[in-house]
Order: structure tokens, then C-alpha cells, then sequence
């Protein structure tokens, strides 16, 4: 088992803090996918100085900031992230049609995405596109393709669901988005790499690391 | 193909669709979703169609018109469900709608494929996941794929932002999204735009859709949003 | 056996000749493929009304005529056919890579492709690019793809070779560069439809049909 | 890939290479050739190199150069025989150099297929036919396709009109040609540009290869030939 590299903060991390944290661990230059849903907080705690690029899978490379709109404003609706929600142009943008996009994803050439998830193996899988209830309209958008879509996939999410049980389980109990291909977890509870030697924790938030890997049922 | 036609309205620009086509349908969302065409092929009248979208229909509007109006047997998409999707999701629920749902990037790809002439091809998205049960898969230099088909259109019906009036194609921003490939993996390639002008107006190094990928050609009102009271 | 749709005229055609009358078979509006060699002969008697648009495999639509290129003149080495020879755009010409250009002759999107041929076989099967004698260092080019690469594709070439033996074949003895392909021949003897139901004469130039079946060894 | 290096040398901008490096070579003819990237290799000296180009060089510059240098142990090409090619041609002969033919087409799309995480892909190019041999076929919807593979290069060294200094790039005319593709394709890709523009100075709609593909920039002099007495 690969040793903490981490430090104990004294309290579990909203969701804001858990966004600044993954923001400052994106590499300079780096060009990053940010997933539909809480992923998308961390736009907002890249600094200019570190120069990320955001891709946005409909098409676009320099993806910038939400559109400010009043109300009465003209939307360009021509302009809109994955969730789309207008957005405005970076210097050095480039546009590009939809197969471009998923083979710029799907040949490895972002750095980092990130992704939320319902639930994620420690072996990578990822389980984010559906809850499997019966009767749910299956809807996958993105999903699969961002799942291998970045030579390092990370997962912010809540470490427990609502009812208290593990996120970060054995083997995902949900319909599968990826296999394996989850690299990190980044959670509320503590930062987690998952290698092929096992589950390593790098960070743990308001819970020491010895409780942390109880409550994960994890080993040593 | 032989040369675009320019067409005077969006109703004779969808002339000759039949029962039972596959029709792919530009857009993500409202982006580059062909309105005026949509709403043409509602009052022309085909029915029994395939449609292949990225998603099933916003609100009352454009795609979600055409599934109201009962013609659309079957969707292929990747994200049927949003918070708008509600005139799908009855007829979803209703058992009046098929629905395939594919990952967005296999969806562009598959048409691609399509269009470039690919008989099929290995992709590593889905490996593993409900999506791909029962599909064909293969270890390659030790990574695990999926084997995927083309999907062909009868005929794509596309918005994109100018043509000249040979039938070349530019697109705005994010709308370009699925319009170029759809417009390479049709048979037959309709186009509102919302300006046409002369040939050697648009720059060769900009054209996004060559003219041989276009059938006919009809130049329509841009439509605008405004952000409204409740959002 | 189709029946011949052709008149006979006076006598073998030049080259010239045979790409005046290529180019007047060509319909309105047709996207075209122009091979290396004979078949960009056709290019000139194109007339502008009828709007033929030449695609040119090196990433370009809409290509115009040579550059008319005078002692001590730059040459725009940017702008070449697929033989390498500087060319110059026509009005609505659009660019593309390599990889969209030979996806748009796969597709089957090009009207008609002209090839120049070693040997046909009455099924289409083409061999254009190897002799297949030993120590020939191979090159195929495009000419496979060129060979699947259009709606109709037609050879042009002299019906015998140098020896007197016929290039319109039972079957090919040298290399193929693609099977079934060859959907009409234009040669300096006549013009020929290779069908499933077999080769039906449409015109012979300086030789009568009887005499041309029997040159050609046709069934009646 | 993090943010392109903007450098001062071709020099530099080849540094690194192994030996035994898969390289590949932009250019269709003279028309998008990287000669200045191409000769900082030959200095650089890194040898027992595979070579994947359209053409397998002209005269004794460019490619050819390299070739001639004795670098390159296997070329990957679809047309080595040319009117200049005596170079390539004199090692062949002498058995001094592997050759691997590969269709026009295919080579574009085997290396599309690289840079697009394609596994594999059935192509009906060369079905048939002696390039074809060998290899695993199907007949997929009445057609018969060969199996084909992509081909990943460690670098890649094009030819570019413009780049910002993000990397963003554009192309001339047909000198375009097997430049985007091959950005896609390399771990490393290395681009020689006639001028570097500030960010923000090429529009984003024309962009043809995104910064993202892009790791080492130069910019060189421009290069112009004229028409000769004797040609």
C-alpha cells in the first residue's frame, strides 16, 4: 500500500474549497476538461498565471468564463458549454466540429479531466452516467468518452452518499462509464490515488487517516 | 454530388423526404439546431422517421416538434434526458418512441465513419459498460475496444452560418458542433444558413464544409434570445 | 450482352480527342478526380458552363488550371496539383488535409474519377500501378484510393499496348490496384460500359464493333 | 500536452530526438515540407530513424538529405518513385533502406486513427490488391474491407504558414496537406512556421490545428522557388 503523502486539515471541505484544491493541483499549461455539474466550480480558482486551456467537448479549445447576461440581453447562443450555458472566448480559442473534439479526447491529448461520479472502484472504474434504476431514461451525453478521455482522469464527489455509504467502494455496484480509468479521487473527505498497487490517500479533510480507511473498508 | 441547389424557403428545401428516412439532425441544444427546417419537415409531413440527434428535443420547439407531432419512430442520441426533454420523456415512457442511446463521441464518430467510407471501426469508448453488450471487442496492443458501425443518413438537415451560393459551408462559434459531419454522412445534405453570398466571398483556408457535401441551400432569419425574467 | 448505344466514326482518336470527348460525357455540376498523366488532358475542353469542380487528392476543390509561369517568376509552391505542377484556385475553391480529402474520395462523394490504366478487366478490375516486373520500386500513390474513390470511375487509355495485345482483359496479369472499380473505358478505339451483364460497346472510333469484339476476343 | 515551446532554432527545436525514433515528415512534394526542421535533424545526428512521408524525398535536399545522411532505416510512404528521386532509389537498389508502400489514403487515415485513439479500422482501399496482402479482412453490408491500423509517430516535424504563440496553427493552400494529420499522430510534434502572430491574432474559426497538438514552435525564413531555364 503506497504511503500518504498528504496532511490532515482540520474539517471536511465544501465543495468550493474541494474546487480550489484540485485547481491548484492542475499543472501549468495544462489543458483540462471540466466536467457538467461541480467539476465546472473549478474554473473559477484556475488562476491566469497558471494558463490552463479548457476544452469543451462541443467543440472549442479556450473555452472562457460564463457569459454575463442581464436580463433583456441579446444570448449568443452560439456559444455555450457542454452544459450549455453561454460562455465567452479566450484569446487563442480555436472552434471545431464534434468528431475533431472526441478524437482530440479520445487520442489522449488533454491532460486532465475532470469528472463527478455516483460511485468509483479502486481500480478506476467509474460509475457517473446512471443510477440503473428501473424506469430512468438512459442518457450517457459525454460521459464515456470522457472517462478515457485525458492521460489523467480525476473524480471530485462527496466521499459518502446521502445515506452514509462509501463512494469509493471495491467494485461499483452501478452501470459502469469506464473501466479503470479513473487516476485520482478528489473528495470532501481526502485526496485519493488510485494505482495499480492500490488505494493511496494524499490528502485527508476533518478525519484522520487511520478512521478514513475504516469507514473505507480499506486495508492497512 | 452535383451542384447545391439554392432554394427560395425552407419548404422546398425539404421537398421529397420520405416515410420511413433517417434524418440526422444538426445542434447541442439550441446551438446549431436547424429550426427552420425542422419546422418545414413537420408541415411537409414524413413520418416513421429515424432521427439521429445529440439530444431529443428542448421545450415545444424544433426537434421536440417533430417528435410532438408523431412522426419519429426511432431516436438515436446521446443525451435524450434534460430538464426540457419533457415531450420525449412522455413518449418515451408511453413506449411510442425507440430510443439507442450512443456516447456522444461514437456518435460523431459513427458518422464520420459514415462519410469517410469506413466499414467499421474500433473504439475504445464504452469498453466494459452497459453501452456496449453484445458489440464485437478486441484486445489491441493491450488495450481493450468496441467495435463500431457506421451511421448513414438519408438525408442530414443542417444550420450553419454562411454558404456562398456553391454550397460551401462556415459555421459560428460552438454551432458548428455536429453540422460538418452530419453534412459528410447524408445522402442528400439540406442547409438553412443565415446568410448566402457570392462564390469567392468566403475564404478557402475558413471553408469548414467543402460545396460537394451540400444538396440544397436555403437562407433564413437568424434567430436571437434574450436572457428572460425567470431562467 | 448490352447493346451498343454508339456510332462508329471515321478513325482512332488522339488522346486529345478522347479527353474532348471524356469531357463532354462528364454531366453539369460534376465533382471530378483528374488523374496523373492522360486524364488531365480532360481539364481543357471542360467548358465553364458546365461547372465541373476538379478535386485534386493533395487537399483541394475547386482547382484551376496550370500556373502560367514565365522565366525568373515566382512559383507558389504552396499551390500544386497531385502531379506536383503549380495550379491556380478558382473562385469558391476550398482547402482540406490529407486525411479529409481522401475521406471525401472513400465516401463516394466525387461524381467521376478519370484513371489511366495498364489493364481493365471486363469485371473492373484496374491495374494501373505496378507492372509487377522484378525491381520495380513499388508506388501505389493514391491511385487505390482514386480507384474506389468516386460515384463512376473511368479509365482512359489506348486499347492496345505497344505489342498490338488488347488492355481491356479477361482478367489482369499484372498487380491490382483495385477490383471491380472500373465502371466505363474510354479508349482511342471506342468506348466501353463494363456491366454486370458484361461489356457493352458504346462507341467505336476507326473500327467496326464486329471487328473490335474480335480484336478485343468479346463474345458476340 | 502542456503549452508550446516558442523557439529561437530548429536547432532547438529538434533537440532530443532518439535514436530509432519513428518521425513523421509533412509535405506533399516540395508543398508543406519541413526543410529547415529536417536539416537541424540532420545535424542533430539521431540515426536508425523510421520515416513516415508521402514521398521519400526529392533532389538531395529535405528528405532526401536525410536519406543520403544514411539516418533513416525504414520509410513508411505511398509514392517513393519519382522523376528526382535517386537518392531513395540508390539505397533501395543496395538494399541499404526497408520501404513499407502504403496507399495515399491510408496513410492519412492510419495516422488519423493514431492521434484519434482509434484501435483499428476496416478500410476497402486496396482490398484486393497486393498492398492488401496478408491482412485480415471482412465483407461488412455486401463490401469487402481490409483491416488497417494506425501509425503513431514519437515526432512529428511540419510545416505551418502561421502559429500564434499559443501554437494555434494555419496553413497555405495545398501546402496543408498531411500537416494536421501528422500533429495529431506524434507524442512530440515540432512545427516550422513562416511567422509567429500575437494570441489573439488568428481567428478561431480558421484555426486548423488546435495549440493543443502543438509542442515546439520555430519560425523560419520563408523559402521561395522560381521558374528555372531548364526545367
Amino acid at each position: 500500500m503506497k504511503a500518504s503523502t498528504g496532511s490532515t486539515s482540520g474539517r471536511v471541505l465544501t465543495m468550493d474549497e474541494l474546487a480550489a484544491v484540485i485547481a491548484r493541483d492542475i499543472a501549468e499549461g495544462s489543458y483540462v476538461n471540466l466536467g457538467i455539474g461541480q467539476p465546472t466550480k473549478i474554473a473559477d480558482h484556475l488562476t491566469p498565471e497558471q494558463g490552463v486551456v479548457l476544452h469543451t467537448e462541443n467543440g472549442m479549445l479556450g473555452m472562457g468564463r460564463k457569459a454575463e447576461e442581464r436580463l433583456g440581453d441579446v444570448i449568443d447562443a452560439d456559444l455555450t458549454n457542454a452544459g450549455k450555458v453561454p460562455v465567452v472566448e479566450t484569446p487563442g480559442c480555436s472552434y471545431f466540429h464534434h468528431a475533431d473534439s472526441f478524437a482530440m479526447m479520445r487520442g489522449g491529448h488533454l491532460d486532465v479531466c475532470v469528472l463527478g461520479a455516483f460511485q468509483v472502484s479502486r481500480t478506476g472504474d467509474l460509475a457517473n452516467w446512471s443510477t440503473g434504476r428501473p424506469g430512468d431514461i438512459p442518457a450517457v451525453g459525454g460521459a464515456m468518452d470522457l472517462a478515457i478521455g485525458a492521460k489523467d482522469v480525476f473524480v471530485m464527489m462527496t466521499l459518502f452518499a446521502k445515506d452514509g455509504s462509501p463512494k469509493l467502494v471495491e467494485a461499483c455496484t452501478m452501470p459502469l462509464t469506464g473501466v479503470g480509468c479513473v487516476s485520482r479521487v478528489y473528495s470532501d473527505h481526502g485526496v485519493f490515488d488510485l494505482t495499480p498497487e492500490g488505494v493511496g490517500i494524499r490528502e485527508t479533510y476533518g478525519v484522520d487517516e487511520f478512521e478514513l480507511r475504516r469507514r473505507l473498508g480499506l486495508d492497512g | 454530388m452535383s451542384r447545391a441547389q439554392l432554394l427560395d424557403s425552407a419548404d422546398e428545401a425539404v421537398t421529397g423526404i420520405e416515410d420511413g428516412s433517417t434524418i440526422l439532425i444538426g445542434g447541442f441544444g439550441l446551438a446549431g439546431m436547424p429550426f427552420d427546417l425542422i419546422d418545414a419537415l413537420i408541415r411537409q409531413g414524413a413520418t416513421d422517421l429515424t432521427v439521429v440527434a445529440n439530444n431529443a428535443g428542448n421545450g415545444e420547439v424544433g426537434l421536440a416538434a417533430l417528435l410532438q407531432a408523431g412522426r419519429v419512430r426511432k431516436v438515436l442520441c446521446s443525451f435524450p434526458r434534460q430538464v426540457d426533454s419533457y415531450v420525449f420523456d412522455e413518449l418515451y415512457r408511453a413506449g411510442r418512441i425507440e430510443l439507442e442511446v450512443v456516447p456522444q463521441g461514437n456518435l460523431a464518430e459513427r458518422m464520420r465513419a459514415a462519410g469517410a467510407g469506413i466499414g467499421a471501426f474500433f473504439c475504445p469508448t464504452g469498453v466494459g459498460t452497459p453501452l456496449a453488450e453484445g458489440k464485437e471487442t478486441r484486445t489491441i496492443e493491450g488495450r481493450d475496444y468496441v467495435l463500431e458501425y457506421p451511421i448513414k443518413g438519408d438525408y442530414a438537415l443542417v444550420s450553419a452560418y454562411r454558404a456562398d451560393a456553391m454550397g460551401n459551408l462556415v459555421y459560428r462559434r460552438t454551432a458548428r458542433n455536429f453540422g460538418p459531419v452530419m453534412a459528410t454522412a447524408a445522402t442528400t445534405t439540406i442547409v438553412q444558413v443565415g446568410e448566402v453570398v457570392p462564390i469567392g466571398a468566403l475564404d478557402p483556408e475558413a471553408i469548414v464544409t467543402p460545396s460537394i457535401y451540400v444538396d440544397r441551400i436555403v437562407q433564413v432569419e437568424a434567430r436571437h434570445y434574450t436572457v428572460e425574467g425567470a431562467r
